[in-house]
């Protein structure tokens, strides 16, 4: 446990709790002015939680301890992913647990509390929500893992820290096939495990079209607030690990004050410009029906496979 | 540089076509297919900047000419007269699994060209895999779809894939050779573009299944 | 003598005379538990200090006519000795109150369970040929009474006897096949002599031994497409007994294709190896397709067994493959991933099998869509199948995950070691256990959310009542079992790699890998999780002005009150997945609709209807099935009831073979 | 897409500019909400007029999002009612039940005429009353139906912004 590894894990945790619902305000603003409209500024989801934090606990009765708990363990594995993953400096504070599986099982073990929740209501829309959610878990696994495949073959190690300086040692490696491919399956893997459009709608009132929507109907105030910090933190986790998988530049490599400022700023950036691509590019595609999202995974996970395949066919 | 280069090039091919496979707007497909006729106009040019050879730099432009500019500027052409049915929509095999499929062709046209591959192991015939799996997906393309439109490009997919296959293997085949194929399927197009017009006249769709019609 | 020939030797007295107590004089059911769970005891510490490398060989020639019996216990074998006395400990105890029921109670039921665990026992230190098959046989038979010994319930036990009678003995004819094969050429039926003379066979006699034992080892494993009698036996047996056999028998078959394929035939071609990870793959993603679409809980158990044994498989086959092209360090990293997961598979199986037994016992249903909301009334069950379940689904902190992790490093850095072979199976390999890991996090997610939490889907439920402490404290030592594997797996480390011959991961709290950089430490992990939870509950006890939960009615959009037949059942749980995988388990669906008297447009009611079918068996098992109905129809010609017609073919029979010697001669 | 892209830019801000903030006294309950309100609307026998303008509020012209109001999907996310119509028989019970989901500190906004005082409903047979007479109304937007500004002025009474 190097000391760069301690400080990227204490800085790193903060940021993205800090960050990730400017993050949202980031992206609802660039959608709002892509349709016109002047939107509710940055900092709107830091008013929203700042406001259930204040509201009351309410127990829907006949719900257990999953129900109350779930909100919790969602939170707490987005964090360990925060402290572990090499957002800030390229050292983990917990070199064992930063390893892409790991990470990947954790953000799953979140979805798998919340979804638990869902069912623990005994309402349909609770049910449908946490079925659905599943379904795509299910289906988003093995892309997932085999697009980690075709970036670990090549370092000979899924350990994110080991990935990550690979890279920066290696540039070239970034615009071969295998990246890209691999780049393109993560986006859509990404989009459909943070719920965005087309696979999920954030913003949907209707309760047919929800997937994550419906299983968090019946949380309110801190619970609430909690469910969508930690969903905010998954999309920035999710968009932080893609940007240092495939442009680590810029993260710290030493514990100088300078070197973590300038990875600092470098992580806000490079995940500022994702989000708002992604903001972007959801004013422009329609969301799917349920039964069509297999297809668009079949197809990340094609591309994922090619990645894994033009990692030997083109060595 | 000229390995990167080479190895985006083929990495676009392949791109375009799971594209291919995967959309089923008839536009789509046909802008992928010009791109993939771009990017094959880039591997032979990768490939002429490596050998240094005037021959080759014209086949490039000759492959972007044709690819990447009159077999598409001739498929909009047909499709603009297609009025209604714009889409592929009920494919024989459903997206997601020649999805599936297409990942299964890849890992045979991995597993066949390995022979070949160790005949003279260089960047560009490490490539031959691409080549063939396009042919593959192109082959897939053309027993999967019913709308005559999608089956061409399927065909020129299988062509493409075919010439890069030719250029990674020899480097270059001859600008001879080259110009002979091309003008084969430039007239193949042109037929089959006559042919479907015939068939829309006659049946109002150019579903080929509609095709057993004339059987029965 | 040492520890592991004293453990061995108490273990078969203990079970010895509890079968001969339970014949003799009619003694309580607990005393059969306690010799039952006994024989564990023994049983584990006989297997612990084989791995320990105190193996022991003995060999009694004259308890067995031919062969003799003879016994080693080597640190493999001593590794599925110990699994099976830990599962038979759990079972014992439970079975104390569990099988205090007339059916259970029966003479011949109480006799079989402490035979079949010993039985169990004495196949991995089998030494030759006829011990093994003879400890097979007896296994075999042994669990078969057991399966159908509530066979009052209904016709389906003794139908799932049936399939579990013919294809456990066809699987055994299988392996006798196989094994008289090598011994025809090797002219001794010791395995000290077959491993010896095993490295000399010629590549094709070798390769018919190998796909012989393969195929009666698969299907005692439950691999696709020799499963079919694994859902249905699994459970319909006592659910006792379906741990046993779920948890501790179906890993026999592995220690087999590992004994045969690995030790006593020396490796192979990668062929075979190939062929065992296809069927692993396979079975891994079939099974757990079949285990998401199920709605009977113990059938879903039984389905999701399939599923493990073929992860089991994939890491068996990764290693041979890895050892066929020589890379001895990785063969042993997929091995002990492989035995890892049988190990884990074991501790959480029997778990879930015993708190779904538990349910059954309370409710008398296993059909998921008529459980939920056993929370309140059984909260011990609920939280041993929580663990359970946890420790199925490959998410961490479970057991599964440290396995499946352990399985795709090898898979990982199987890449470069092997060829095109190794290039096309490992990232299909991958795919496959992804797969397998996402629809058992959706499988599991079902099992314990439909089936435990929300509210009473029907009566049976509401009134159910927690188990008695016997049952509970058995499903607790399991479960604890299941927790420490999952903290802390370096604590089987040492003992597994014994078992697989190669030391590839080393480290205590942290898991390292010895021959590549990868690191994982599933303690560290738990712990910040941990960690993370309480500062985020501090942050939020200190953050949140209300702290006071107000109880409110479910949000039933204003109108209500909610029924149970609103609530999400397994079936609909299940719905998006089965129409994603449609082409694969091809439903089939019924929907009827009957309308009111007065108008066609009017509808009364709907009945909906839907079966997944084992398409697999239907295609490969039907046509055989039917083939052998019209012999037998055939047959009947043969035999119209008169007596010297019977004779008569004796007699001709006789005849036949004489002359068939006289003209032979 | 480059034809969406182009209507985008050709197309720009269409959000109007925002009017000075309204004054008048807040509901003090709305003020420890701090400029997030989530709202969600219950149509408890409206002619649908009053949707109509609900809907154009939230549009890009008058664009309520702004102020910090936001539609959700569950009373239990949401802190203020957006009752449209006279109550009628059939609602009076599903209107308490919702009021009831909702998390304290919550709030009820009366929107139209028929809300806050039946309007052309009054005494009609199906009619329960008016929306104070089965919960408590915090703030009232008048108008048959009213027209967006009302409305979101009225928003902006409980977000203060």
């Amino acid at each position: 446990m190097s000391a760069l590894g301690v400080i990227g894990g204490v800085v790193q945790p903060v940021l993205i709790v800090a960050g990730s619902p400017l993050l949202v305000g980031l992206m609802r603003q660039v959608r709002a002015r892509l349709e016109g409209r002047a939107g509710a500024g940055v900092g709107q989801p830091w008013r929203d939680l700042r406001k259930l934090l204040r509201k009351e606990r309410i127990a829907p009765r006949g719900t257990s301890e999953v129900f109350r708990f779930a909100p919790l363990v969602l939170v707490a594995t987005t964090l360990v992913v925060a402290v572990v993953v090499p957002f800030v400096a390229t050292e983990s504070a917990l070199d064992p647990v930063a390893d892409l599986f790991a990470v990947v099982a954790l953000l799953a073990l979140g979805a798998v509390a919340l979804a638990l929740a869902g069912l623990d209501t005994g309402t349909a829309f609770g049910g449908m929500g946490a079925s659905r959610e599943m379904t795509i878990l299910a289906l988003v696994e093995p892309t997932l893992l085999v697009a980690i495949f075709a970036l670990s073959v090549r370092v000979g190690s899924t350990n994110l820290g080991a990935i990550v300086s690979s890279t920066l040692h290696d540039p070239a490696r970034v615009i071969s096939p295998v990246s890209l491919l691999a780049a393109v399956a993560l986006i859509v893997v990404i989009v459909a495990e943070t719920g965005r459009i087309p696979v999920d709608n954030p913003s949907t009132h209707l309760e047919l079209t929800m997937v994550h929507e419906a299983m968090v109907l019946e949380h309110a105030g801190p619970d609430l607030a909690l469910v969508e910090l930690a969903s905010a933190m998954r999309l920035s986790v999710f968009l932080g690990l893609l940007a240092n998988l495939f442009v680590p530049w810029g993260i710290a490599t030493e514990a100088t004050p300078l070197a973590l400022l300038i990875g600092v700023l470098a992580l806000v950036v490079k995940v500022g410009v994702l989000g708002g691509l992604l903001a972007a590019g959801e004013v422009f595609v329609a969301k799917l029906r349920l039964f069509r999202v297999p297809e668009l995974l079949a197809g990340s996970f094609l591309l994922a496979l090619l990645a894994v395949a033009a990692s030997f066919f083109l060595a | 540089m000229y390995v990167q280069l080479l190895d985006l090039a083929c990495g676009a091919l392949l791109l375009t076509a799971v594209l291919v496979l995967w959309r089923r707007e008839l536009t789509v497909i046909i802008r992928m297919f010009a791109l993939q006729g771009a990017a094959l106009a880039v591997l032979v040019g990768v490939l002429a900047a490596q050998e240094n050879s005037a021959e080759l730099w014209a086949v490039a432009v000759g492959v972007f000419a044709l690819r990447a500019v009159v077999l598409p500027y001739l498929l909009r052409r047909a499709l603009a007269g297609a009025g209604e049915s714009r889409r592929e929509t009920r494919p024989l095999v459903n997206v997601s699994a020649s999805l599936l499929a297409a990942a299964v062709l890849t890992l045979l046209a991995y597993a066949v060209s390995q022979p070949l591959v160790e005949l003279a192991p260089s960047a560009a015939t490490q490539a031959i895999p691409v080549g063939i799996t396009v042919v593959l997906i192109g082959f897939f393309v053309l027993v999967t779809r019913r709308r005559a439109l999608s089956q061409l490009v399927g065909f020129l997919l299988m062509d493409n894939g075919i010439t890069a296959v030719g250029f990674l293997a020899t480097t270059g085949v001859g600008l001879v050779v080259e110009l002979g194929v091309s003008l084969d399927v430039l007239l193949a197009v042109l037929v089959l573009q006559v042919l479907t017009t015939r068939m829309r006249e006659t049946f109002g769709d150019t579903d080929l299944d509609e095709l057993r019609e004339l059987r029965d | 003598m040492n520890l592991a020939a004293t453990g061995m030797a108490a273990a078969v007295a203990i079970a010895v005379l509890t079968a001969l107590l339970a014949v003799v004089v009619r003694t309580r059911t607990s005393v059969v538990g306690v010799g039952t769970a006994l024989t564990g005891v023994a049983a584990v510490v006989a297997g612990a200090a084989a791995l320990a490398g105190g193996s022991f060989s003995v060999v009694l020639p004259g308890v067995l006519p031919l062969s003799g019996v003879s016994l080693t216990l080597d640190p493999l074998g001593g590794l599925f000795v110990a699994v099976t006395g830990g599962v038979a400990v759990a079972a014992g105890i439970y079975s104390m109150s569990y099988a205090d029921t007339p059916d259970l109670r029966a003479r011949g039921v109480r006799v079989a369970l402490p035979l079949f665990v010993v039985a169990m026992v004495l196949v991995p230190a089998a030494a030759n040929v006829g011990t093994l098959l003879v400890c097979w046989e007896l296994m075999a038979l042994t669990s078969l009474v057991l399966v159908v010994a509530e066979h009052r319930r209904g016709p389906q036990v003794a139908s799932a006897g049936r399939w579990y009678a013919v294809m456990t003995h066809l699987g055994f004819v299988s392996v006798l096949i196989g094994l008289m094969l090598f011994v025809a050429h090797t002219g001794d039926d010791s395995f000290a002599a077959m491993r010896e003379a095993g490295r000399h066979l010629s590549p094709a006699v070798a390769g018919v031994v190998f796909v012989a034992t393969l195929v009666g080892f698969a299907s005692k494993a439950g691999i696709v497409p020799l499963h079919a009698w694994l859902p249905r036996a699994h459970p319909e047996a006592p659910s006792h007994v379906s741990a046993l056999m779920s948890a501790a028998m179906v890993n026999l078959g592995v220690y087999g294709l590992v004994r045969v394929g690995v030790d006593l035939l020396g490796g192979g071609a990668a062929w075979w190896w190939l062929l065992v990870l296809a069927l692993g793959a396979v079975s891994a993603v079939y099974g757990i397709l079949q285990a998401a679409m199920s709605s009977d809980l113990k059938r879903l158990l039984g389905q999701s067994t399939t599923e493990n044994m073929g992860l089991v498989l994939i890491g068996v086959g990764a290693a041979g493959l890895f050892a066929s092209s020589g890379d001895r360090a990785l063969a042993a990293l997929a091995l002990t991933a492989a035995l890892v997961h049988v190990v884990g598979h074991a501790a959480f199986k029997t778990v879930l099998f015993l708190a779904a037994g538990s349910v059954l016992h309370a409710t008398g249903s296993r059909d998921l869509d008529a459980l939920g909301g056993l929370r309140p009334v059984m909260p011990v069950t609920t939280a041993a199948f929580g663990v359970g379940a946890l420790a199925a689904s490959a998410l961490p902190p479970g057991t599964a995950f440290v396995s499946e992790w352990l399985l795709l490093q090898a898979l990982i850095h199987g890449l470069p070691a092997g060829g095109v072979a190794a290039a096309i199976a490992m990232p299909v390999a991958v795919a496959a256990v992804a797969l397998t890991a996402g629809l058992a996090v959706a499988t599991f997610v079902k099992a314990f959310g439909v089936g435990f939490l929300a509210k009473p889907r029907s009566e049976a439920v509401a009134g159910a009542h927690e188990s008695p402490f016997t049952m509970l404290a058995a499903m607790g030592i399991a479960a604890v079992v299941c927790v420490v594997l999952a903290l802390w797996p370096a604590g089987i480390l040492p003992a597994v790699q014994a078992a697989a011959g190669g030391v590839a991961v080393s480290g205590d709290v942290t898991l390292r890998l010895n021959q590549a950089t990868g690191a994982l430490s599933p303690l560290l992990l738990t712990l910040g999780l941990v960690a993370a939870v309480a500062v985020v509950a501090a942050v939020m006890r200190a953050a949140v002005a209300r702290r006071v939960r107000r109880e409110a009615r479910l949000w039933d959009c204003g109108g209500g009150p909610m029924s149970a037949r609103m609530e999400y059942t397994a079936t609909s749980f299940a719905e998006p997945l089965q129409r994603v995988f449609d082409d694969v388990v091809q439903p089939e669906l019924d929907v009827d609709v009957s309308h009111h008297e007065e108008s066609r447009y009017l509808v009364q009611a709907v009945e909906y209807r839907r079966k997944v079918p084992d398409r697999i068996e239907r295609r490969l098992y039907q046509p055989v099935l039917s083939v052998i109905t019209a012999w037998g129809r055939a047959g009947r010609g043969l035999a119209p009831g008169s007596v010297h017609r019977y004779l008569g073919y004796g007699f001709y029979a006789v005849c036949g073979v004489l002359l068939l010697l006289a003209v032979t001669r | 897409m480059l034809s969406l892209w182009r209507k985008i830019r050709r197309t720009g801000r269409v959000a109007e500019s925002a009017p000075p903030l309204p004054d008048g006294e807040r509901p003090e309950r709305a003020v420890v909400l701090g400029g997030s309100v989530q709202i969600r609307h219950v149509d408890a026998g409206s002619c649908n007029g009053c949707e109509v303008e609900i809907g154009s509020a939230f549009g890009p012209v008058y664009d309520g999002e702004r102020y910090g109001a936001r539609l959700v999907a569950s009373p239990r996310h949401a802190d203020a009612l957006l009752v449209t119509g006279v109550v009628t028989r059939n609602m009076a019970e599903p209107l308490r039940r919702t009021f009831d989901a909702v998390p304290a500190p919550k709030l009820v906004v009366a929107v139209g005429d028929c809300a806050r005082d039946c309007g052309v409903f009054a005494g009609a047979y199906g009619v329960a009353g008016a929306v104070r007479d089965i919960v408590p109304v915090d703030v009232e937007i008048p108008g048959c139906p009213p027209r967006p500004e009302a409305i979101v002025e009225g928003l902006r009474k409980l977000t203060g912004r």
